[in-house]
């Protein structure tokens, strides 16, 4: 693990107080997720990607931003590992790198459909709008 | 000045043993002075109108007495309670230190009683007598042709001011009205102890304990040390000593007998008031009854027959040895 | 009869104290009075007397004998005395220096004890006669005068004189060294003073209390005394009269091993105790009233029996001021002396 | 004065290696009380025993030291060679100069001064030493078993055959348990009730036995070799000495609507039942919560058509105490709830069932009399989804589930999917795993079957949730290896539920003073080597009661609590330990505080007359202790303020003679 | 590193069942602590009472440390818990009076903890160290 993913790493697991490590990998956090498809790494993958230091890569991909925040992997999660406060937590990652906003809040009005929940509205305003 | 009567109580007493209930009256004995009262056994209606008294310096605590003299008694023994010996007797009851079916208990309230050393330090010495009218104590002495006044409360024995309750918490009868529990500042001074560094407690301490002539009055009016043989008797213990040898086992024996009588000890304040040196031992008991109230919720021994001391309880969420500190204040 | 000012009696101290320790009565926080080594700034108490007794001084409460330490098989015995520095004990009441009279009988009667005699011949006692004797006080019981104390100096204070008069060798020397801040005066004042606390000994409680029914050869008639019974009944057999007595003089050897070695010591001892004089047969006494009787027949009968009819009592009162219960020498002699004791 | 030898061990250079065991020798040699001191390479060796037995005859020693390794290691050794030479063994002492001194510091000055310290304590504890012989009580020949399930009844037949007396007690009208209600059972598939039921007529026909049915314990008291226990028999209004069995009743008893415990309520039985065709009584009871003349006075069909005239209303509860010289708990399992798995729609859908309710459902005397039909529809179900881990191996912040493994469902769920697809080839079977564990003889290769002769699709991932739309479950699940979500139309979805420990267990335990770990599962004396033993004496444990197991695994612990049950009852009298507490009675003030705090009930009081010091006589409360109850922690003779009550073995004054010597 | 650092005494009361267990673990693992702790065995932790702990202090000891099992795992079940109570009440008591609070500890040690143990006696021999003799519970025949 280089160092910047180390440091990404530390600052996740404190900033989500997250064990990734308590993962038994049983995927009923992808299973259970509603964006599922809409994601390059499912939640399952974002544990053990925080757990194995993969970072960057989580960084870079815009399943970060598919997570509606519903928190049916927290319900659902037998071992309690909370995989949405590691997506959380990695978004806060992105919108502290500054200027490194996949986009910006006004971005957001253009990306509205019907279809997305209003769930996901809030939760995008919740990010940009700093 | 006391509400209930010295013939109240007389009268009680009589109807009691000519009715056949009682076989005899643990009562006060009048002495030399107004103020040198000793406990005694009273066995008929002369005895007790000759003797019997009932004023403000009837403090001693007679539940203890009650282990030996059950013993001895054959019918029932008729025993007056202020109120915070009820709760030594209940703490004796829990501990099975005597046959209830051999007491008859009656109740009586208390406004407080007087320390003599305190009316001593107001008037001086060459007391010839005391006596009260309302609130205030009359003392005629040697060296004054007037009667000194003193307030009642300004004399109380410490213990009466930081009383902890008029309730009755054990009777057969209840002669006057019963109180209630009080909300008392009894443990000001053990927080004020708690407040000082470390240096200063335990000079605090090695002032107050090195007077200590080991003479055992402490223990030996304690209702809660009523050990068939003390372990600082026994010389098999361990412990056992006759005098104060040094500093180390003044503070073994009262650092021992305060944790022999820590959850059962009910501050009845008999361990200060019989002290000859004036050591604020209470201060050493009412600690650990301060720290089990805040570590393991509030108790008052006595309150109820049968309760389990809090030493001999346990949760499994307790907490740990080394957070007493933070728990009680880190004042270091 | 030499004299000095009250307010010269800080240089007299210091003075005495340049050649012994000096011993007086101190107030402590609680106002209660101890005996205290003096220093400057020390101030003499006010008080009647101290709650504990001055036999400390001779006869402390505990005290190493000896020592002795095992290495390998071997025994090698220890010196450990210390009890040969000259003290000067200040303010003793007539009473308390009665009561060395009735421990001398008991310690310097062959076999001599060398601990309490060697602490006798480097002490010298300065007493005080008393001003303002209290209810409790009954010394004239005993014959004794409290304004004619003994000792080995005496002294009388007054509103503003402090007046010294020897009575021994060992005083008169010391008084000679106090020559420049004393001086030669007659015994007016003291006499005045004397009988105006005449006056009041008559006026107290307990003046017309007497020994007669006690004393030598009283046993037979005393001993199965049904009093003893109801008296003893409340003796919760603690030690405090014993501990606070003058003239108490029971003691206890005890070897404590140190883990180093073994210290013999001894430690007063007291009759109301049930561990007392406790021996591979049990006890003598086995209940409280027959070690309560012990108490006082020896005060008031054994003593004075092998001591010339000396009682072993001073009347300081003490025992009246201090028992948890409130029984004592005077309730016990009054009720078995008889109605006429009243 | 005790004459002491003390042996220093070199343990070749485990101990001389940093201690110098001469300058040891020499120094203890000094100590009061040691008249004799060597050292040795080997103390534990059979030279060095001899040395040590030798010394004993040849200097009458009354007490030896041993300066070796820990106590824990070779204290017994050592006890037993004092006691070939006719030294009492409790007047051993070991100093611990190896583990606690030789291995942990490095400086020879510095371990040889600390081993001299030790040595010096053990020798001031020996001086002290008194001779200690463990007391006797005779053993009650008989057993009591609680649980009538495999378990008990393999215990219970095993501790009849050596001859011994057993009584079982079993909460339900019949013995059989779990087992009862299985279908198959893996990784062999015979037939549960083929191999249960003929145990259960054993049982029942064994004369060495007893069955307490509809029973419970209410009180224990004593303890090993000597428990004295109460059994409550429910009243089950039907006298078991007439009735028959022939089920008359149970056709003809108009109160039809009874929920089915036996078939998990997906069927009906009547107010008086039979529970199963082969149950053990074979005997009917009458429920009274559903009985029309137990609950109005009004009916009586059952009596009416009793030809053997078994029943009887008026029926009492009834008590019945006995004395046991061993217990065994054999108190089983149920599966959890499922109510707080809102995920799986359980709650929701008739058709989402655990896996329990599934063996009733292809079992042949189940509701369906062994067709698999969905029970909310009757109908055949094509696509079956089994979800492993449902409440198992769940972390304890999410206070859903457990924590532990069930360890069991691996194996059912592949015999369920196995069977499925044998025996209805047009379904299609999902497994959703996790891991898959079949560590067991012939497991892995049954599990192997299901997947490759069986053609079970087992899924790599968990279900995330089940929505029951029309006749179809929507299943959404994950599939780890192929990172895809999965979403399934099935007909019926079966939760495999983890195991929890009968609810009864935990006030037994408590009546036991046996203790139990944070799931109530009971624990062992020790966890590898007295797995099958509790740690109160006399108490044994017996099948899931202890943590979760199989069949086989059960029917082996079984017989091994039996084993250990017979081993103790084969004994006419116990010995105990004897470094147990003891009241010195004169100084005992009958406070009851070491009563308070004695875990074992060892400690109890009797009032006495003594003749007291001032010669009267007094009638006062002591405390006694129970030598072969107590186990010898001490926690008494701290809450004892008199100090009346001490220690055997580890005497306060002991203790304080090795603080004196350590402190010198 | 402080040179010349007070070598103080440590008494060290430990479970059959546990800690004596976890000191030997520590021996088996060769982890080293210092001499000066010195270790009695006891039965359960709840046999330690405040008498010993007060003679260790009276002998000389400068630190008395109390191990036993967690809470919990107690061999005897409950005996650690009422360990737990006596001893909060007594280092409460003895901190009461003005003696250090660092001399005095309960540290739970498993049998599987050995590591503990070693790193336990450590720290506390270290905090006994830095605080010197014990003078305030001392008992000066002893000392001679």
């Amino acid at each position: 693990m280089d160092k910047n993913n180390k440091y990404l790493q530390e600052e996740i697991l404190r900033m989500s107080g997250v064990n990734p490590r308590k993962c038994m990998s049983c995927g009923k956090c992808s299973a259970t997720c509603p964006a599922y498809d809409e994601m390059e790494y499912h939640p399952h993958q974002f544990v053990s990607m925080v757990k194995n230091g993969d970072i960057e890569r989580l960084l870079n991909s815009q399943s970060l931003y598919r997570c509606l925040s519903c928190f049916a992997c927290i319900d659902r999660c037998p071992r309690s590992v909370e995989p949405a406060k590691l997506v959380e937590a990695v978004r806060l990652i992105a919108i502290r790198k500054q200027g490194a906003n996949h986009m910006t809040a006004d971005d957001v009005p253009e990306l509205l459909d019907e279809d997305i929940p209003q769930q996901a509205i809030v939760s995008a305003f919740r990010k940009y709008s700093k | 000045m006391q509400k209930i009567t010295r013939e109240q109580l007389i009268d009680k007493a009589v109807s009691l043993l000519s009715d056949g209930t009682v076989e005899c009256v643990l009562g006060w004995e009048k002495g030399q002075f107004d103020y040198d009262i000793t406990p005694a056994v009273f066995n008929d209606e002369n005895e007790l109108r000759e003797n019997f008294v009932w004023n403000d310096f009837c403090g001693a605590n007679f539940s203890k007495y009650l282990v030996s003299k059950t013993r001895k008694c054959n019918g029932k023994m008729l025993v007056f309670l202020k109120p915070c010996d009820t709760y030594s007797f209940n703490q004796l009851l829990t501990e099975h230190r005597f046959d209830r079916e051999k007491v008859y208990a009656v109740g009586i309230p208390c406004e407080g009683m007087a320390d003599i050393d305190k009316i001593k330090a107001a008037c001086g010495d060459g007391i010839i007598s005391i006596d009260a009218s309302g609130d205030k104590l009359n003392v005629h002495t040697l060296y004054s042709d007037e009667p000194i006044s003193v307030s009642a409360e300004s004399v109380f024995a410490e213990r009466c001011m930081n009383c902890k309750s008029k309730k009755h918490v054990a009777y057969d009868e209840l002669l006057g009205e019963d109180g209630d529990v009080i909300e008392s500042h009894r443990f000001d001074e053990v927080a004020e102890i708690e407040a000082m560094t470390p240096d200063e407690r335990f000079a605090f301490w090695q002032n107050e304990l090195s007077r200590c002539i080991r003479c055992n009055a402490c223990r030996d009016a304690c209702p809660a040390c009523t050990c068939e043989k003390c372990v600082f008797d026994n010389p098999n213990s361990g412990v056992e000593n006759k005098a104060a040898a040094n500093s180390f086992e003044e503070k073994m024996f009262h650092i021992i007998r305060a944790f022999h009588v820590a959850g059962r000890c009910t501050d009845c304040g008999e361990c200060s008031r019989v002290c000859p040196q004036h050591i604020p031992l209470h201060l050493l008991n009412r600690k650990f009854i301060k720290d089990i109230n805040s570590f393991y919720g509030d108790y008052q021994a006595g309150a109820e027959v049968g309760t389990r001391a809090p030493l001999v309880d346990y949760t499994t969420d307790d907490l740990e040895p080394g957070e007493v500190f933070e728990r009680g204040g880190d004042n270091a | 009869m030499r004299k000095c000012s009250l307010e010269k009696l800080d240089s007299v101290f210091a003075e005495i104290a340049n050649s012994f320790k000096l011993y007086l009565p101190v107030d402590d926080k609680d106002g209660k009075a101890k005996y205290s080594e003096w220093a400057e700034g020390v101030k003499w108490s006010n008080a009647l007397n101290t709650v504990r007794s001055p036999k400390d001084f001779f006869f402390p409460q505990t005290e190493d004998l000896m020592g002795f330490k095992c290495s390998g098989k071997n025994i090698e015995i220890i010196d450990t005395r210390n009890e040969s520095e000259d003290f000067v004990v200040f303010g003793v009441r007539a009473c308390d220096v009665k009561s060395f009279d009735i421990l001398d009988r008991v310690f310097l009667k062959d076999p001599v004890d060398s601990y309490y005699s060697n602490r006798r011949d480097h002490g010298i006692i300065i007493s005080v006669a008393c001003t303002r004797p209290a209810e409790t006080c009954f010394c004239h019981t005993f014959g004794i005068d409290p304004t004619e104390p003994a000792g080995d100096i005496s002294v009388w204070k007054t509103d503003s004189e402090v007046f010294w008069q020897s009575n021994t060798e060992k005083g008169a020397a010391l008084l000679e060294k106090l020559q420049a801040l004393t001086e030669e005066c007659d015994a007016d004042a003291v006499n005045d003073q004397k009988e105006k606390v005449s006056a009041i000994m008559k006026k107290l409680p307990l003046a017309g209390l007497t020994a007669d029914k006690f004393g030598a050869g009283k046993t037979k008639e005393l001993f199965d005394a049904p009093e003893w019974d109801s008296l003893s009944e409340a003796c919760l057999g603690c030690g405090t009269c014993t501990f606070i007595c003058p003239t108490c003089q029971c003691y206890d050897i005890k070897d404590f091993n140190t883990g180093k070695g073994v210290v013999r010591f001894r430690c007063w001892d007291s009759c109301m105790y049930s561990e007392f004089t406790k021996m591979s047969a049990g006890q003598p006494r086995l209940t409280q009233k027959e070690r309560f009787r012990q108490r006082f027949m020896h005060k008031l009968v054994y003593y004075p029996e092998n001591n010339d009819g000396l009682f072993s009592c001073v009347g300081c009162g003490r025992c009246l001021a201090k028992c948890p219960i409130s029984m004592n020498i005077v309730k016990v002699m009054k009720t078995i002396g008889g109605k006429e004791n009243e | 004065m005790q004459r002491i030898g003390v042996f220093v061990c070199w343990c070749g250079s485990n101990i001389a290696g940093t201690v110098d065991v001469q300058a040891v020798s020499d120094a203890l040699k000094n100590e009061p009380g040691v008249v004799f001191s060597t050292n040795y390479q080997y103390m534990c060796s059979q030279a060095g025993q001899d040395i040590i037995k030798q010394a004993i005859a040849e200097h009458k020693l009354t007490g030896i030291v041993v300066c070796s390794c820990s106590p824990r290691m070779h204290e017994a050794t050592f006890r037993k060679t004092a006691a070939a030479a006719g030294l009492n063994p409790y007047m051993v002492e070991i100093a611990n100069i190896r583990e606690q001194c030789s291995w942990v510091h490095k400086d020879m000055p510095i371990g040889t001064e600390k081993a001299i310290i030790l040595g010096k304590a053990a020798v001031a504890k020996v001086n002290l030493n008194t001779p200690l012989t463990p007391g006797e009580t005779p053993v009650t020949k008989r057993a009591l078993v609680i649980g009538g399930g495999i378990a008990g009844i393999q215990t219970a037949l095993d501790i009849a055959d050596a001859g011994f007396p057993v009584d079982i007690v079993e909460k339900k009208p019949t013995i059989g348990g779990k087992m009862a209600q299985l279908d198959k059972t893996f990784p062999t598939l015979d037939c549960a009730a083929c191999i249960l039921t003929p145990k259960m007529v054993d049982v029942a026909q064994n004369d060495k036995i007893r069955i307490f049915s509809y029973s419970e314990v209410t009180d224990v008291k004593g303890f090993v070799g000597n428990f004295d226990v109460t059994i409550k028999k429910h009243a089950r209004y039907v006298k078991e000495d007439v009735c028959t069995g022939c089920g008359l009743c149970t056709e003809k008893c108009p109160q039809k609507k009874v929920p089915n415990e036996f078939n998990l309520g997906m069927d009906n039985r009547r107010a008086i039942y039979i529970p199963f065709a082969q149950a053990v009584p074979k005997v009917a009871t009458i429920d009274p919560n559903y009985c029309t003349m137990l609950k109005t006075g009004k009916c009586g069909v059952c009596s009416k058509v009793c030809t053997a005239g078994a029943i009887d209303y008026k029926q009492k509860d009834e008590f019945i105490e006995e004395k046991y010289g061993a217990i065994v708990v054999a108190t089983g399992y149920n599966p959890i709830s499922m109510d707080k798995f809102d995920e799986f729609a359980y709650s929701q859908s008739k058709d989402v069932i655990t896996s329990l309710e599934f063996e009733r459902l292809t079992n042949a005397a189940g509701p369906t009399a062994g067709k698999l039909l969905r029970p909310s529809d009757g109908k055949h179900p094509h696509t079956i989804v089994f979800v492993q881990c449902v409440g198992s191996r769940c972390d304890s912040c999410a206070q859903k589930g457990k924590e532990y493994c069930s360890k069991i469902c691996c194996m059912y769920t592949a015999k369920h999917a196995m069977l499925t697809r044998d025996k209805y080839p047009d379904t299609d079977v999902y497994v959703f795993y996790i891991d898959v564990r079949t560590p067991g003889k012939n497991f892995d290769e049954f599990y192997r079957r299901a997947v490759e002769e069986y053609d079970v699709h087992y899924v790599k991932g968990m279900v995330g949730k089940v929505t029951p739309e029309g006749d179809k479950l929507k299943v959404q699940a994950s599939d780890l290896l192929t990172n895809k979500q999965m979403h399934i139309d099935a007909d019926l979805v079966v939760l495999a539920a983890a195991i929890e420990p009968d609810k009864s267990a935990r006030p037994l335990a408590t009546m036991l003073t046996a203790s139990m770990d944070t799931n109530d599962f009971f624990t062992e004396a020790h966890p590898k080597l007295r797995p099958v033993e509790s740690p109160t004496a006399g108490v044994f444990l017996s099948g899931t009661c202890q943590g979760p197991k199989d069949i086989p695994e059960t029917v082996s612990q079984a017989g091994a609590a039996a084993s250990k049950v017979i081993g103790l009852l084969a004994k006419d009298k116990l010995t105990g330990n004897p470094c147990v507490a003891h009241s010195d009675e004169w100084m005992c003030n009958g406070c009851s505080s070491c009563e308070r705090v004695c875990p074992y009930g060892a400690i109890t009081y009797e009032d006495k007359e003594f003749r007291m010091p001032d010669r009267t006589t007094a009638i006062r409360r002591i405390a006694v202790v129970n030598p072969a109850v107590c186990q010898g922690c001490g926690a008494c003779t701290v809450a004892c303020p008199s100090g009346a009550m001490d220690l055997r073995g580890f005497a306060s004054s002991q203790i304080m003679a090795e603080v004196d010597a350590i402190c010198k | 590193m402080q040179i010349n650092e007070y070598k103080p005494l440590i008494v060290a009361f430990c479970c059959n069942w546990c800690s004596y267990a976890g000191a030997d673990l520590a021996g088996n693992n060769r982890l080293n602590y210092p001499a000066d702790v010195k270790i009695i065995r006891v039965p359960c932790s709840c046999r330690v009472n405040p008498m010993f702990v007060l003679r260790a202090f009276q002998r000389g000891a400068d630190g008395v440390i109390i191990c036993g099992c967690h809470p919990g795992d107690c061999h005897y079940t409950s005996g650690n818990y009422f360990t737990r109570r006596r001893m909060a009440l007594l280092f409460s008591m003895l901190d009461y009076l003005g003696i250090e609070r660092e001399r005095t500890r309960v540290e739970w040690v498993s049998a599987a903890e050995g590591a503990k143990f070693a790193a336990t006696m450590n720290d506390f021999t270290e905090k006994v160290a830095a605080l010197g003799e014990n003078k305030r519970l001392e008992d000066l025949r002893c000392k001679r």
